[in-house]
């Protein structure tokens, strides 16, 4: 028995334990608050201060770090430039999540269900409603997949990854379920997206145990030396990878894996979808770069091939999609696919461009798609007898918006036009970096298809523009709209506007930062 | 080396139990048949050097796991029986070819591999501590994590705490009174049967069946007698009287 | 006998796995044959680690078996609350959101 | 007076603007200030003329450069004004016949509540009309091409309330225009061989180029003459032109827009020297167009009408002696110059018989005013004998010289030529004496509600001084051959020959034909009675009458066709053009529609395509990475 | 050196946002306000003017360059050579032309605040889009340019404005994206660096193969082609013109539009000149069909919107032409007939405008007569619409000849072809002119007032430039004479050396 104690660098893994440990404790807090109202702002103070303090420890680690960063555990976790770049935008997303999160509407009602084991529609849950329940365990599941995401981006071994992908996976297919109204479709939502994850979790673990099998090795830079060495087990090390990839593609969202988005999107509870749709990517997208850059790299021919198809299907499906859906949130979810094409177009050529295009365009797309839902979740259905209900999806209720709320519907068209790539705004810097990395891969055909797809996506983009700005309140339908102005909502769409804004005109000093991170430590050949 | 008895005797074990997923109607026995193949990987692993590993499974998984599963299939009511027909079209030969392309895919994979086996290393206990507390010591205290929020999870979305507040049991019984509820205890099934009869309801003071004294589960199973045939047996035994209640006499005639 | 035919018997319980998922409608069932998939991929790892002489497969197996059940318990909750509300397990019962 | 010779064009194009800006404000003197405008062009020209008279024959070209116009890399156009014998003679021709008619419309229009706007235009046109024949460049003479394009489009539809008019000032521009783009593709074409589009250069370079080059430029320049002229086949504007006042028809339907073809191409003469061909072609239409002018003016009813087809012959002659070359461009002009005198007089005439016969047109309404208005009488009878060409009056000189130069040369051309020539002199004495006699002799056919009366003196006087003019310029210009020396250093010295016959013969059948024409018109219109309506009449003269189905032609051969290919582009332009857009939008979310169906709400379907994915994109990668 | 071309771009910006911010008690000055924001501009457009260097038009003055992205190789340069002077000129003119002809279009308040602004918005980006001396700035202002315009287009208009908004911005967007395509391609076939986007840096630096840079080509062009409707990517103008308000639809043709033909000569050439030979041939087909097919459907049409938009889709036809005849005359006359168009154009649209604020209907067939009811109307819709058939003495009769005379020697064919539209310009604008102002009175056609004092001050001074630069083109032309010999130049050279 001659156990030597681990080398493990703690300190620059600060981040993530303050949000673990920050989850750990907010469950705590569950057991020891017990009135709702207080558990809740108790729970949102918490969370924040966590999440601003895990962002401090990063960007400090960031500043101070000489180099290109910090190996915490040989093989398993590195906390390098290019994770702590993904990390703070993962935390900035959470950040942004957990005020949704807390926010309520004019009548006191959050977004998520009072009790949620209760049927939808039964007594107990209009019980649970009066006595004034809430799910706060939403906060510590939100840190959990917080956690879990940054953890996701900075792991260096394919075990490990499975790992972090369930902690941010699970802590997700719950906070799904829990949506306050139209639960019938939250909970199938959670189901589909449950189902369709494990699933795809078990094809990603077949593909490790596969890669295993052909390089005897699981963390990403030694299989990729090995990748180099071995002879006679390519069929079963590419098998393996497709599985793997697919097992990240359908995180992203990517075609032919990207069926559960558009449900998942549309039945979860507004700042789940809108964390979810922004995080998961980024931190997918954080995953995939690791590991193609790290690990697969030497079988770039073979995966380009991968990439382009899911790229091109990816960016055709999801714009034709959205062109014809009728339902703001499941248009915002197809767009979403859309843009996991354009993010894999940035892998043509697998190009050092994108490593540092990427986090830009993940930061734009996801600050975007924050503030986005922040606004859906603000458009209420109001039925006749004056109470405000769910929220207002479908796209004729959004007729005249920028009427009654021209602010909103203000953001909601930056957004939009953000999507849409307009200049002006980060996402069209976003994919100006995207197209750039492309191109410079040799990937212009892709690019090509890409900005064609933009040209049909802004027709369903501009359609909400115009049925917001350019018509009027239906006659009879005056009173049929409530638009709430939660102060923590109004909080993050102003952000997330202003940063829309601030990027797309200046975004000169962060793309210093994230060309600065786009580094490696850890690679196969050195 | 590997015996090819075990391998054989395994991939029986495991095969043959797992295609139950895909052609038994009842839940109930699938969830069995998969136990079974949680055997018989749990032999595998002992037979691949990693006893540990098989005890592991026995315990999560056949102990654990599967349980869990029996138990929710339980709850959400044991008579759980498929219909095999498909609703989708053509899901069924989806399903099939492009599983069985991945098998084919998978196994035309394998068979170009070619692994010299290295030196056997039994995965005992103390060597598997060794290194998981090494190399894999951050999964571990990351898997404490991935618990929490199962555990929380599942909490939420199952655990209902009390509405209302406790109530005595007088106060329960004042409010059945209240509602109208018979004041004794409702017969158990079976009363007045002349043999083991948990699947013959209950008869009410008028001889009338009380259907839902039976099990909900040998209804569905359709093993519920309706107790006519009980009925008629007393009616012939026992005091004239009963023949001049109406009710019964209608009932009869049914 | 090689090491090796395990795997390929973990290829086959993987393809029966995921066949289960696209072709029953019970949730249940269909959760039961993710896990199929998981054991499968395990059996593999061990096998590999057999093949290879490593541990480490072993520990990635035992891993994935606490994930497992951790997914379990989340899943078999989430079906729980879904049974609550619709008194069916059915897969194809719930479709709302499509389109 | 050359170096001022800018304020010819620039007093009447101010005092349009003036007339124009200020409205109703001018109406009280705003005529007055047109003819004074006019007359100060005209005193101009008259300095520039005696400037000119006083300096050698070879000095009698001042080019006065005003400013750059278009300062280009490659082309450089100045604003430049040149004062040669032939732009003088049109500037005085111009300003002229013009300060007449501006007189006389004063009286003619007393009564129109338009009358400043009358006389702006009017300004405009001189303007205009002196900036085509001073310029130094084509393309400045295309401004003023243009410029009297636009005053004459203004002046035929004053009227324009009237449906007709408004039509017809329309159709003259469009006509007018289409051979306009004869002269763009002829600026084009001396742009591409000479890199210059002033008549200096020009006509300097004009020698080294290909013949194919300058038979080019030359036919089209023939086609812009053409479409200004009136000449066949862009003839069919000028008789509906007739819809604008009198006055308007004497000055720029017969005095001088429609000679500015003429001019040119007697300009260009450096470039017709070198195209022998298109000299021809240019003589075939004129040919052609005497003819046709003749036949037509033999049909008409309308006296304004009839004017018109006479003035199409005439400059048809003018055309014919310009494509005849060096020995016809002096005659051109002279009998461009007389004609302007004689016919601007007759359409005066007929305006003031229209004027006292309340506006009314047709000839078999008329007989007999010779006694209700004898200066009308008088000075028509002169301009008449002009035309007819007897001697000694004007246009016994000019035309009969055209006749002469007509038979010169070898060949068929001769005979065609001189030909056409000849038997046009006989049918015009023929027409022009039906016109005469019809108005003037016979029995008034006159309705008792018209009480023919002559013209007030405004008009009157304006009448005597151009019939004068008729009477006597030509020979004034013929003796000793003057006016062609004068001419000589811009149209060349002519080598003399001789006609395929000999000259007296020619002047002997000429004026035979001449005398037998107006005999067969005095037997048939003179003493015989006209009827009031016009009897059925052979096809022949149905043709001439309906001016030979020019417009139905036209109609059937542009118009039509046009208005079909214009409605099935818009169709097509909706439908396919669009269409395509459309379409192509609808197909997209077509395909939405489609892929929709894959999300179908079941978990398993999206599994099984979550699987099928990957198992194609498994075997592509696998298979193709071995 | 004085900013002054980042001023001009900010003024109006600065304008619009003031407008936006003003408190609801002033929102009923905001027209005063930007028509004073527009005035300023104009006078300090004259002040730059003037110390503009004549003799060196070629070259870029004013210049501004300051680092704005420089990990994407871009900045914020701007400077004008003369071509962009006398289109910033345009700009300047039109824009408060254009505010005070909506002077009265809205009744709301907050509606005409937002008119206002957004009148002004564009005014910056179009002014910026002139200016610009880095492809990527252009590209960004060029697609940022559609938001504005997409409101006025579709916030204020006709029954079919949301059609059209959408159509407009779907054409545009389309063609843009490509051009993004290009744009970044751009970036790697250049020298790179900080200032990857310079044109001077770029021009003759890119290291493209032959299929490359023809592929740039055609990605620039068809962006440029949509904004400057060519058939057959035209289709969105008519809609756009028919429904848009007449202020909106004038400015959008008469200077948004230039940045098609601007972009091809200032962009298309400069970059990629061998591809712009190469594509020469195949482009003036489009052109002249361009020429003739608009002239066509314009006499085919009824609505005397639709109908001056596909004058327009005509006249941009010549343009191109002139563009790719690549002779000194032929672009110094297409990039004189962009001013003159935009002046002729600018007004025509106007006047058409009034004529439909009074009636509220575009429809030729409604009216009649109209010559004796309102003559001093009659007159000035007579001398614009002569303009538009480039009639001598206007100034776009200029620009078009020396078109069709400059690109004589190398286009004859096409000229010859293109020259036929001379004719059909008298058909479509005297034919409308003829059903419109004369024949009799009609008693039951809608009454239709003289033009106001407001109106004649918008029209008359589009009529004056036209006049002055009809008589005196050489104004203009001095500032176009060196670039256009710059463009041929860039050209020809390649030629030479291919």
């Amino acid at each position: 028995m001659n156990f030597v104690t681990p080398e493990i660098a703690w300190a620059p893994l600060a981040p993530i334990i303050i949000v673990l440990g920050a989850a750990s404790i907010g469950v705590l807090i569950e057991a020891f608050v017990r009135t709702p109202a207080t558990r809740r702002s108790v729970q949102l103070v918490f969370g924040l201060v966590a999440l601003v303090a895990a962002l401090g420890t990063a960007i400090a680690q960031w500043v101070a770090l000489d180099g290109g960063g910090t190996v915490v555990q040989q093989f398993m976790l590195t906390v390098d430039r290019q994770a702590l770049a993904w990390q703070t935008l993962i935390v900035v997303f959470g950040i942004l999540g957990l005020i949704l999160f807390a926010s309520r509407t004019r009548a006191g009602e959050s977004a998520f269900t009072p009790l949620g084991s209760t049927a939808p529609g039964s007594i107990e849950e209009t019980l649970a409603r009066r006595r004034g329940f809430e799910v706060t365990e939403v906060f510590p599941l939100l840190l959990f997949a917080v956690g879990g995401m940054m953890l996701f981006t900075s792991v260096t071994d394919y075990i490990f990854l499975f790992v972090a992908l369930e902690v941010f996976s699970l802590a997700l297919y719950i906070m799904v379920a829990l949506a306050r109204r139209r639960r019938l479709m939250s909970q199938e939502a959670a189901l589909k997206y449950f189902l369709l994850g494990a699933f795809s979790s078990a094809l990603y673990l077949f593909g490790v145990a596969l890669i295993y099998g052909a390089t005897t090795q699981t963390s990403f830079a030694a299989v990729g030396r090995a990748i180099d060495v071995i002879s006679g087990r390519d069929a079963l090390l590419l098998a393996g990878v497709v599985l793997v990839l697919v097992g990240l593609l359908f995180k992203i969202g990517a075609v032919p894996f990207h069926s559960w988005t558009p449900d998942a999107y549309q039945g979860a509870p507004t700042p789940v979808t809108a964390f979810m749709g922004a995080a998961t990517k980024a931190a997918a997208t954080a995953a995939l770069v690791r590991i193609v850059y790290t690990s697969l790299y030497p079988l770039e021919w073979e995966m380009s091939w991968l990439f382009w198809a899911v790229a091109i299907a990816s960016m055709a499906l999801g714009t034709v999609l959205a062109l014809v859906q009728t339902n703001v949130k499941r248009m915002l979810a197809y767009s979403s696919v859309a843009h996991a094409g354009f993010i894999l177009v940035a892998f043509a050529g697998f190009t050092e461009e994108a490593v540092a295009a990427l986090p830009f365009y993940l930061l734009a797309y996801g600050l975007a798609t924050i503030g986005a839902f922040a606004v859906v979740s603000q458009v209420r259905e109001r039925s006749e007898d004056g109470a405000v209900g769910a929220e207002a999806v479908r796209l004729g209720q959004w007729a005249g918006l920028g009427k009654r709320s021209p602010l909103l519907a203000g953001a909601m068209a930056l957004f939009l036009l953000s999507f849409a790539g307009i200049p002006l705004t980060a996402g069209f810097i976003g994919k100006f970096e995207v197209f750039s990395a492309a191109v410079a891969g040799g990937g212009w055909p892709l690019v090509l298809i890409g900005v064609i797809a933009s040209a049909v996506a802004a027709f369903f983009y501009v359609r909400l523009v115009v049925l917001m700005f350019l018509t009027d309140i239906p006659e009879g339908a005056e009173d049929s709209i409530e638009v709430e102005d939660g102060p923590l909502a109004k909080l993050v769409i102003v952000v997330t506007a202003a940063a829309v804004l601030v990027l797309g005109i200046l975004p000169a000093g962060l793309l210093d930062v994230y060309a600065d991170a786009a580094q490696f430590l850890v690679l196969p050949n050195g | 080396m590997v015996s090819p008895v075990l391998f054989w005797v395994v991939a029986l074990l495991t095969v043959i139990p797992s295609l139950a997923l895909l052609f038994a109607r009842k839940a109930v026995h699938i969830a069995m048949s998969i136990v079974c193949v949680m055997v018989g990987l749990a032999a595998a692993y002992v037979g691949l050097g990693a006893p540990f590993l098989g005890v592991v499974q026995i315990v999560v998984y056949t102990g654990a796991v599967m349980m869990l599963f029996l138990f929710v299939l339980m709850l959400v009511g044991v008579d759980q029986r498929e219909d095999l027909k498909e609703t989708l079209r053509g899901q069924r030969w989806i399903a099939l070819f492009t599983a069985g392309g991945l098998a084919i895919l998978l196994i035309s994979v394998i068979g170009r591999v070619s692994i010299s086996p290295q030196e056997e290393q039994v995965g005992n206990p103390e060597d598997i501590a060794l290194v998981l507390f090494d190399r894999y010591v951050l999964v571990m205290e990351v898997l404490g994590a991935l618990l929490i929020t199962a555990a929380v999870g599942a909490l939420v979305m199952t655990h209902t705490p009390r509405l209302l507040p406790r109530k005595t049991q007088a106060e329960v019984h004042a409010a059945r009174v209240l509602a109208g509820a018979d004041p004794v205890n409702k017969p158990m099934p079976g009363v007045y049967a002349r043999h083991n009869a948990l699947d013959v309801p209950a008869l009410d003071p008028d001889g009338n069946p009380i259907e839902h004294s039976v099990s909900r589960v040998l209804e569905v199973r359709e093993q519920m007698s309706d107790g006519d045939e009980f009925r008629a047996r007393l009616e012939s035994t026992a005091n004239p009287e009963d023949h001049q209640n109406p009710q019964a006499e209608a009932e009869g005639e049914k | 006998m090689n090491a090796i035919n395990f795997v390929y018997l973990a290829a086959i319980l993987f393809s029966i796995g995921s066949a289960a998922v696209l072709l029953r409608r019970n949730a249940i069932v269909a959760f039961m044959g993710v896990e199929l998939m998981l054991n499968a991929a395990n059996l593999a790892l061990v096998a590999f680690s057999r093949l290879h002489g490593q541990l480490d497969g072993q520990i990635m197996a035992f891993f994935v078996m606490v994930v497992a059940a951790a997914e379990v318990v989340v899943g078999l909750a989430i079906i729980i609350a879904v049974f609550r509300a619709r008194q069916t397990i059915s897969l194809d019962e719930p479709a709302e959101l499509k389109g | 007076m050359t170096s001022l010779i800018w304020l010819a064009i620039a007093l009447p194009l101010a005092s349009a603007a003036i007339l124009l800006c200020l409205g109703r404000r001018a109406d009280a003197w705003g005529h007055w200030m047109g003819v004074a405008a006019s007359g100060g062009a005209f005193l101009v020209g008259l300095g520039a003329l005696i400037e000119l008279l006083g300096k050698a024959a070879e000095d009698r070209a001042v080019d006065t450069t005003l400013y750059t116009f278009i300062p280009g890399g490659d082309l450089h156009v100045d604003v430049g004004l040149l004062a040669d014998p032939l732009s003088i003679t049109f500037v005085l021709l111009i300003t002229f016949v013009g300060t007449l008619i501006h007189v006389y419309s004063v009286a003619y229009m007393e009564h129109d509540p338009d009358r400043r706007r009358f006389f702006a235009y009017l300004n405009l046109f001189v303007a205009a009309m002196l900036l085509l024949v001073l310029a130094d460049s084509y393309l400045l003479l295309f401004v003023g091409w243009e410029g009297v394009g636009l005053a004459s489009y203004l002046l035929i539809g004053f009227w324009n309330q009237k449906r007709e008019y408004a039509t017809a000032a329309n159709k003259a521009f469009f006509v007018n225009r289409v051979g306009d783009i004869g002269l763009i593709i002829a600026m084009g074409l001396m742009f591409t061989s000479f890199g210059a589009l002033d008549f200096a250069t020009v006509a300097e370079q004009a020698p080294s180029a290909t013949t194919a080059q300058l038979t080019a430029i030359g036919l089209m320049l023939l086609v812009a003459a053409c479409g200004k002229s009136a000449q066949f086949p862009l003839q069919s504007w000028l008789g509906d032109a007739m819809a604008g006042p009198t006055p308007v028809s004497a000055l720029i339907h017969a005095a001088t827009m429609v000679t500015a073809g003429v001019y040119l191409i007697v300009r260009s003469a450096p470039i017709f020297d070198g195209a022998p061909d298109a000299r021809v072609v240019v003589a075939a239409v004129g040919a052609m167009t005497l003819l046709l002018g003749a036949f037509i003016g033999m049909a008409k009813d309308d006296i304004k009408k009839a004017l018109a087809a006479s003035t199409m012959s005439q400059i048809g002659y003018m055309m014919l002696a310009a494509g005849l070359g060096p020995i016809g461009y002096a005659f051109a002009i002279f009998h461009l110059v007389t004609h302007g005198f004689f016919k601007a007089g007759m359409f005066l005439g007929a305006g003031s018989v229209m004027h006292g016969m309340k506006d009314q047109v047709d000839m078999r309404r008329f007989g007999a005013l010779r006694g209700a208005m004898i200066v009308t009488w008088v000075t028509f009878g002169l301009g008449w004998l002009a035309i007819l060409g007897i001697p000694p009056f004007s246009g016994y000189f000019s035309k009969d010289k055209i006749i002469e130069a007509a038979f010169v040369g070898e060949g068929w051309q001769p005979w065609v030529f001189g030909g056409a020539a000849l038997i046009g002199a006989g049918l015009t004495a023929f027409y022009m004496s039906r016109l005469f006699f019809m108005t003037f002799h016979g029995k008034a056919r006159w309705t008792d509600d018209q009480h023919p009366h002559e013209s007030p003196a405004l008009m009157t006087v304006p009448m005597i001084i151009l019939a004068v003019g008729s009477a006597f310029l030509g020979l004034f210009l013929a003796v000793g051959d003057r006016f062609t020396h004068w001419l000589e250093p811009v149209t060349g010295h002519a080598e003399h020959h001789d006609p395929v016959l000999p000259i007296p013969v020619l002047i002997a059948a000429t004026l035979t034909l001449v005398v037998i024409g107006a005999g067969i018109a005095w037997v048939k219109y003179g003493r015989a009675d006209v009827p009031e309506e016009a009897p059925a009449a052979s096809l022949a003269t149905l043709t001439a009458r309906n001016d030979f189905f020019q417009d139905s032609v036209n109609r059937a051969v542009f118009q039509r066709p046009g208005q079909h290919l214009t409605r099935t582009l818009v169709y097509l332009d909706a439908a396919v053009v669009d269409g395509a857009v459309n379409k192509q939008a609808r197909g997209w979310a077509g395909l939405g529609e489609a892929s929709r169906r894959l999300q179908n709400g079941q978990v398993r379907t999206y599994a099984a395509t979550m699987l099928v994915g990957l198992v194609i994109l498994a075997a592509v990668i696998v298979v193709g990475g071995l | 050196m004085f900013p002054f071309l980042t001023i001009l771009v900010a003024l109006p910006a600065v304008g619009a946002a003031v407008l936006w911010a003003l408190p609801a008690s002033a929102r009923g000055r905001a027209r005063e306000i930007a028509l004073g924001v527009t005035v300023i501009e104009i006078v300090l457009f004259a002040v730059m003017a003037l110390q503009f260097d004549k003799a060196d038009a070629g070259a870029f003055q004013f210049s501004e360059t300051y680092a704005w992205i420089p990990q994407i190789g871009t900045s914020w340069a701007l400077g004008v050579n003369g071509i962009g002077l006398l289109l910033i000129a345009l700009s300047v003119i039109l824009t408060p032309l254009a505010i005070l002809a909506a002077w009265r279009e809205d009744k709301d308040v907050k509606a005409r605040r937002d008119y206002m602004a957004l009148i002004l918005l564009s005014l910056s980006f179009m002014v910026g889009i002139f200016a610009a001396r880095d492809v990527f700035l252009f590209y960004v202002l060029f697609e940022a340019m559609l938001i504005p315009l997409y409101f006025m287009i579709g916030r204020f208009g006709g029954v079919q404005r949301r059609y059209a908004a959408v159509k407009f911005l779907l054409f545009s967007l389309a063609g843009g994206l490509i051009m993004l395509v290009a744009v970044v391609a751009l970036y790697f076939a250049g020298p790179g660096g900080e200032q990857a986007f310079l044109t001077d840096q770029l021009a003759g630096a890119l290291e493209l193969t032959t299929a490359q840079e023809r592929l740039m080509f055609l990605a620039f062009f068809l962006a440029f082609a949509i904004k400057a409707p060519m058939v057959p990517v035209h289709t969105w103008l008519p809609d756009v013109a028919e429904t848009a308000r007449p202020g909106t639809t004038a400015l959008l043709v008469a200077v948004l539009d230039k940045i098609g033909t601007f972009g091809m000569i200032s962009l298309c050439l400069v970059l990629f000149p061998e591809a712009a030979q190469w594509a020469a041939p195949g482009i003036i087909v489009f052109a002249v069909i361009s020429v003739i097919y608009g002239a066509l459907l314009a006499i085919g049409q009824r609505d005397m919107m639709r109908l001056v938009a596909f004058t327009s889709v005509s006249h941009f036809g010549v343009m191109i032409l002139g563009i790719f005849a690549f002779q000194q005359t032929s672009v110094e006359g297409a990039a004189l007939y962009m001013f003159n168009h935009g002046l002729s154009t600018g007004a025509l649209f106007l006047l058409v405008g009034f004529l439909v604020a009074r009636t509220g209907t575009a429809d030729v067939d409604a009216y009649g007569g109209l010559q004796r009811v309102v003559p001093v109307f009659a007159g000035t819709f007579l001398i614009v619409g002569l303009s538009s058939l480039s009639l001598p003495g206007l100034s776009p009769f200029v620009s078009e000849i020396m078109v069709f005379v400059g690109a004589y020697p190398v286009a004859a064919v096409a000229v010859i072809i293109s020259a036929v539209s001379v004719v059909l310009a008298a058909l479509y604008i005297l034919r409308t002119y003829q059903r419109v102002f004369t024949g009799p009175v009609r008693e039951d056609g809608p009454q239709v007032r003289e033009l106001s004092l407001r109106e004649r001050l918008v029209a008359w001074p589009l009529i004056a430039l036209m006049l002055l630069l009809g008589f005196a083109p050489g104004i203009a032309i001095d500032y176009l004479r060196d670039p256009s010999a710059d463009v041929v130049a860039q050209v020809t050279i390649e030629e030479a050396g291919a």
